[in-house]
């Protein structure tokens, strides 16, 4: 099953596909876009990846995972394309007999995903302009501008 | 002296600088990935907007700069990610 | 909105209700009546409560879970009456403008709610026994048995 | 000296166990949790078979045995605690 996708994430599925009568617990957790105070005012967010290596990635994540949680089930999904305000860019999903193991592995896996997805993102701003923003919030304009950090 | 081709690729901002998304370069054995990207902020127009220590992985899987090359591999360059 | 339900678990409905452009992640737990190897064959569990208490105790919990994380928005439910294996006894839903608040804030609410909520519940199992089950995993029959540790 | 009425709830395997779900008990002032559960063991048919110290509220939230009561509180037992 993908984990690149280019349609709007459907957790309810996600959640269907890891639950069973022998877990206990559902851990899920959705990054969404926002536009918050703190932000200019965005209209929607192009992701782009390498998806291959995502796909390698997300599954060397979750075997990751299942190895340190043997009993965990799991589900995630990464949005490449045009992301609106207020959709779902990622989720993942986390079946387990106990709420421990589901909770520790769901955040295990969006932090492993946060740090390691080749993924990157183009904020299209209400006037048309666009942005790179990275993970630690900083935004480089589109085309050119100042060197990444050596 | 063997010769080893190296397929660069470059994502995201990476190939918007430098308007392209994919290059090979050829360096001399033994070398590492920090060979590489040398080679390329040297011989690519605007090469210079490339870090010197980019984000870097080799066929698929995140490495550090030491990491050696051998003929074929895969050497793609990464913008500070963005996932989730 | 009470916290009390006798309704299948809407997790979507909860979802919306604190979903916001604001809100950059959104995390979930839900807990599920399972019957997993270590269990005897459950038909189905009935959750008991003091409701009045549990809508006090969920609203404090929510409302502790909110001075703390205070950008957090959340939403909850614990059903009460028949529950069947697979379905969901528990949701806690928590949205927050960055991913720790939430995980950390779902986290708390859930483990509090445990800890908290004056609920029980009495498996009956295939063949119409019941028994009563508290959290520690401990059955004891219902209608007698001994009495519990002092 | 004042009479303190303690509404007395029982809830699940207690409720039956006892056969009954509430019982109104009056003690003598001052008066505390563990008292109004003395009681309770001493006077209800089967009472025995609450613990000495079961988990209690009152008035909707928890307490230790040693809080006090006054005349009208609501006093809840608790067997172990099961939701979620």
């Amino acid at each position: 099953m993908p984990y690149c996708t280019t349609s709007v994430i459907d957790l309810a599925a996600l959640i269907d596909a890891v639950a069973g009568p022998e877990c206990g617990g559902i851990a899920t957790f959705v990054g969404t876009v926002r536009c918050g105070e703190d932000d200019g005012p965005v209209r929607h967010i192009e992701y782009s990846g390498y998806e291959e290596m995502i796909e390698a990635e997300f599954a060397g994540i979750a075997a990751e995972a299942r190895a340190r949680w043997p009993r965990t089930r799991t589900a995630a999904r990464h949005r490449i394309g045009i992301v609106l305000l207020g959709e779902a860019s990622i989720a993942v999903v986390v079946a387990a007999p106990h709420r421990a193991e589901a909770l520790d592995a769901c955040r295990f896996m969006i932090e492993e995903a946060k740090r390691r997805l080749p993924v990157w993102k183009k904020e299209v701003l209400q006037g048309g302009e666009a942005v790179w923003r990275d993970n630690t919030g900083r935004r480089v304009p589109s085309g050119g501008g100042p060197r990444d950090p050596d | 002296m063997s010769i080893l081709r190296i397929r660069c690729r470059l994502f995201a901002r990476y190939a918007e600088l430098l308007g392209r998304d994919e290059v090979t370069v050829e360096l001399p054995a033994p070398a590492v990935v920090s060979d590489a990207v040398r080679r390329l902020r040297d011989v690519l127009p605007e090469g210079r907007l490339l870090p010197e220590r980019p984000l870097v992985a080799v066929n698929q899987r995140h490495v550090l700069p030491g990491e050696p090359l051998a003929d074929g591999d895969e050497l793609a360059l990464f913008p500070p990610l963005a996932g989730g």
